[in-house]
């Protein structure tokens, strides 16, 4: 069975310890860019962009046997690792857990400051978005 | 709670000698005077932090940024706002009005339309209309003030009976001779018939609490420089539905979407309606008006201020010949007068011989000198950091300088 | 004359730690840091001076109001104009032009009439053409841009041809690229073929002399914040005769003769156009920018700029797979560029953590960017007060940035 | 034969020197406000108007035996009052005497602040008027 949302958060906080500078952290944060699938052109809509973001960023979401599965991609490859963590932490569960889930690995790790409202890379909006998606589907679920 | 002599302290231009004499600043109404941890943010800001806003990932344009949003914040936790994006940054109370002129009235107002405006109104809520309607055929009529300087409400509701008002534009104070309108019945009558309303709030926001939702208010606007605040900023508040529906205002950068020649598409709130680079160091410093003020006991600014409004009105009324314009039973702490025999231009520069401050002339306010057949007034405008001691040199001045006139 | 490093002394902001590095601030054109004389006149009038200004007679009134006007003066020896009641404050760039867009093209233009704003443009200088074109009809024509920056002058007079040009708007420099463009070429043939020509010099005022007569300039655009001085600020210069044919733009106070119900006139130049309280503090401190460009060596900030392009460009090129967008012969100190396989965001929020402020994004110039087909670009801008070894340290935190991401 | 423009001057001057406080200064110039004769409703048009004052302030002018006459008028006494004190100074000569007249004594009496362009009491426009007067009469002196 597959980690909880917050085991998947310890583990994340656990691996960012590793490092004790900045720039290690951003070279791994940079590799989880890069091996991010990413998604295939016709995922690339008008629709699935998400706003207030310097780069473009595309989020995909739909479900699976009662899970919420996220698929993402941008054109920048930081945001794209910052990315790939949301993924990894939220995406296969219930809208009903996305919903509630308080993302505080974020900070532990020490990325907040892409998270403030006045980045313009978009984060807080996607996880905002990733919400929004939790709550339309959780009817459904 | 401070003492009076700490608050002054906290009050740099407060201290000072013009004219030999210590200064007495009695013309508050036109703008108020800075505390220093106003003038410390801006300080830090520039020598810390300037950088240009929104756009940028860097350190200074991040703390600059969040800066800038803080106080958006607490304008709307001061305004009692549904939501900060309500709250757009003009350079002034005048810039909001004529936004919404520009915007709402030229996308709603048809020939034969009516908008209201007082006989009240300072020049910045009377002239943006009569711009517009000028533009579109529509009208711009009047509502009346009685002798002791309040509306006069029946013939507001018989203004408005026809349902072919579009929109009110009214003051919460009147700047020139301190009345206190009923705007929370105003704006009902409006509504129920179908008006828009927009209150011009420049003069009250120093002296009373504020609540958009609670008076229901369509539009509300406001300076920074009367509330303690640096020159340069304004903010308009406006209900969603109707800043959504309004077309842009100026064009630039950070109001867009999405620019190209074939075509451009506009941001949302309340970016839509701040282009260009804004006043980031004023707006930023402007935070720290809402710190001082929060920091003083609740109450204690209307309290001192309706004990100054009070004692003055008293103790000029004692001066020979010297009659108040505007007798309202509910006023800020501003009294406008006249003095048999005199001029206010003589008045105010020998006043200020004497290292006091008032102001003299319409006030921007010349329909409503009109109104009551006058030049001008003398208008002390008092501030919470003013004292029962300055009226009463105001006072025994007034009577030396009538002996020089007279 | 003062050494580099006394000159940075000049500017407090620059003396701090990001991220563990020394600021190395590459954001100039985004918005330039400030002399302590700046902040200086900031503090001194909110702590001396503060008042509302034009309409007292008490000494406050009289000390801002001559501060306020002996920055309108300095502004015209700056831009050599005739005269200083053709400077006209406003609150920016953006604002400026809209205005012009507003009254002068409002008044003017017609269906059919074309306006030329060439594809280097800040959105400044687009959206607010786009806006009043839509509203009468008139259409937007671009004047094209080269593969190196440079504007296309043939394709240009091509345009001006049919003579239906109205109006011409392009800037001095291009703040995405720093292309300086011919504007005493530009503005003669405008005026051969019978069109107005605004001039948006947010981009040049920092760099270059300016001389609106010589030049024959119809309008002038910039903001004091892209000048060393205070945010809120901006001017526009216009000929007196156009200045004089507009419509006023804002209604309020100040810009008034004379207001009544039956009908209002208005005042004279240059207050036409300043409606309401103006940002009094900050186009005092503006007044200090001005002194301090004045006590450096006349031709200095050129030639440091200068070279500090020539060695930026140098060693940039040095950098594999560094393209640099925008390679006219004469620039300012402006290096935009792309490396291969990365994104500006990227190359951006990396060199922040190195202590370095660049801009990436569009910089409000998208259809430049959809020109080149490009995401965006990489900005780093110069202004006198950075040195070599900052571009030094740009350059190696550069490789160092592309090996982690590549 | 009247006194020239600069013999004036020194007589205000003078006059002025025996005041040592400024209340007394503004008595004796309230004073001469009072005596100016004004003009009556006639001459109080739109045209006479000066402009940027705060109390309206009217000026006439006419030759007579090729020297220029001024009368003025205020609401405001203090005003009035300079503006005596400019009439005295100027009023009876020749346009070309007016045109080249330096009006020192306004600053030597201590009065200067009200020539600042920023007093909205107008002073400066009226002095400018008068020149503008006798710019235009020099023709026909
Ligand atoms: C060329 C150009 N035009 C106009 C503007 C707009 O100036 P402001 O934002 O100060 O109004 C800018 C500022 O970025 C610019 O660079
Ligand atoms: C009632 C009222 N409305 C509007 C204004 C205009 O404000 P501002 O000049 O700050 O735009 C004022 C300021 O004097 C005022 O008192």
């Amino acid at each position: 069975m597959a980690l909880s949302i917050n085991d998947t958060q310890e583990e994340l906080i656990e691996e960012f310890g590793l490092f004790d500078d900045w720039a290690d952290k951003y070279e791994y944060l940079i590799d989880l860019g890069k091996k991010l699938p990413g998604l295939s052109d016709e995922f690339k809509t008008e629709e699935n962009v998400i706003k207030g973001c310097q780069s473009r960023v595309w989020l995909h979401a739909f479900m699976q046997d009662g899970k919420l599965i996220f698929q993402a991609d941008s054109e920048a490859v930081i945001v794209k690792g910052l990315i790939s963590m949301l993924i990894r932490v939220l995406s296969g569960h219930s809208p009903a857990d996305i919903m509630k889930a308080d993302l505080y690995f974020i900070d532990q790790i020490g990325m907040s400051q892409h998270l403030a409202q006045t980045r313009s890379n978009g984060l807080l909006s996607m996880v905002k978005q990733m919400k929004n998606y939790a709550l339309a589907y959780s009817s459904q679920a | 709670m401070a003492s009076i002599e700490q608050i002054r302290l906290d009050f740099p231009v407060l201290d000072q000698q013009v004219n030999g004499s210590p200064l007495i600043y009695f013309d508050n109404a036109a703008t108020t005077q800075k505390p220093q941890v106003v003038l410390d943010a801006l300080n830090k800001y520039y020598s810390e932090d300037n950088a240009n806003i929104h756009r940028g990932i860097h350190a200074l344009a991040e703390r600059a940024t969040a800066a800038f949003e803080l106080t958006r914040k607490k304008i709307q936790s001061f305004l009692h706002a549904e939501s900060s994006d309500q709250i757009i940054f003009t350079s002034g109370t005048t810039a909001s009005i004529n936004l919404v002129a520009q915007t709402y009235g030229r996308a709603n107002f048809e020939a034969g339309d009516k908008i209201l405006v007082s006989n009240l109104e300072h020049h910045s809520n009377i002239v943006p209309w009569q711009m517009i309607a000028l533009e579109k055929g529509a009208e711009v009529m009047v509502i009346p003030v009685l002798d002791s300087g309040v509306l006069d409400l029946d013939a507001y509701q018989k203004l408005l009976q026809e349902n072919t008002v579009k929109l009110v534009a009214v003051n919460h104070v009147s700047n020139a001779i301190g009345t206190i309108n009923p705007i929370q019945e105003m704006i009902a009558l409006a509504h129920a018939h179908g008006a828009k309303i927009l209150i011009d709030g420049a003069q009250s926001v120093a002296h009373m609490e504020m609540d958009v939702q609670r008076f229901d208010m369509d539009f509300f606007a406001f300076s920074a420089h009367k509330l303690f605040g640096p020159t340069g900023v304004g903010v308009l508040y406006g209900k969603r539905d109707l800043l959504e529906s309004m077309p842009p205002y100026q064009g630039g950068g950070e109001m867009i979407k999405e620019v190209s020649f074939s075509g451009t598409t506009y941001n949302e709130l309340p970016y839509k309606f701040e282009a260009g680079t804004p006043n980031i160091a004023d707006v930023i410093a402007f935070s720290a008006s809402f710190d001082y003020l929060n920091s003083l006991e609740k109450g204690w600014v209307e309290e001192q201020e309706n004990a100054l409004l009070s004692y003055a009105t008293e103790q000029l009324s004692q001066i020979d010949g010297l009659k108040i314009i505007g007798t309202a039973p509910n006023k800020i702490a501003v009294v406008s007068f006249l003095i048999e025999g005199t001029h206010p231009q003589d008045i105010g520069v020998l006043l200020d011989k004497f290292g006091i401050a008032i102001r003299t002339g319409h006030h921007c306010a010349q329909p409503l000198m009109q109104r009551f057949d006058i030049p001008g007034t003398c208008r002390a405008s008092f501030s919470f950091y003013n004292t029962k001691e300055e009226i009463d040199r105001l006072v025994a001045c007034l009577k030396r300088v009538v002996t020089m006139l007279l």
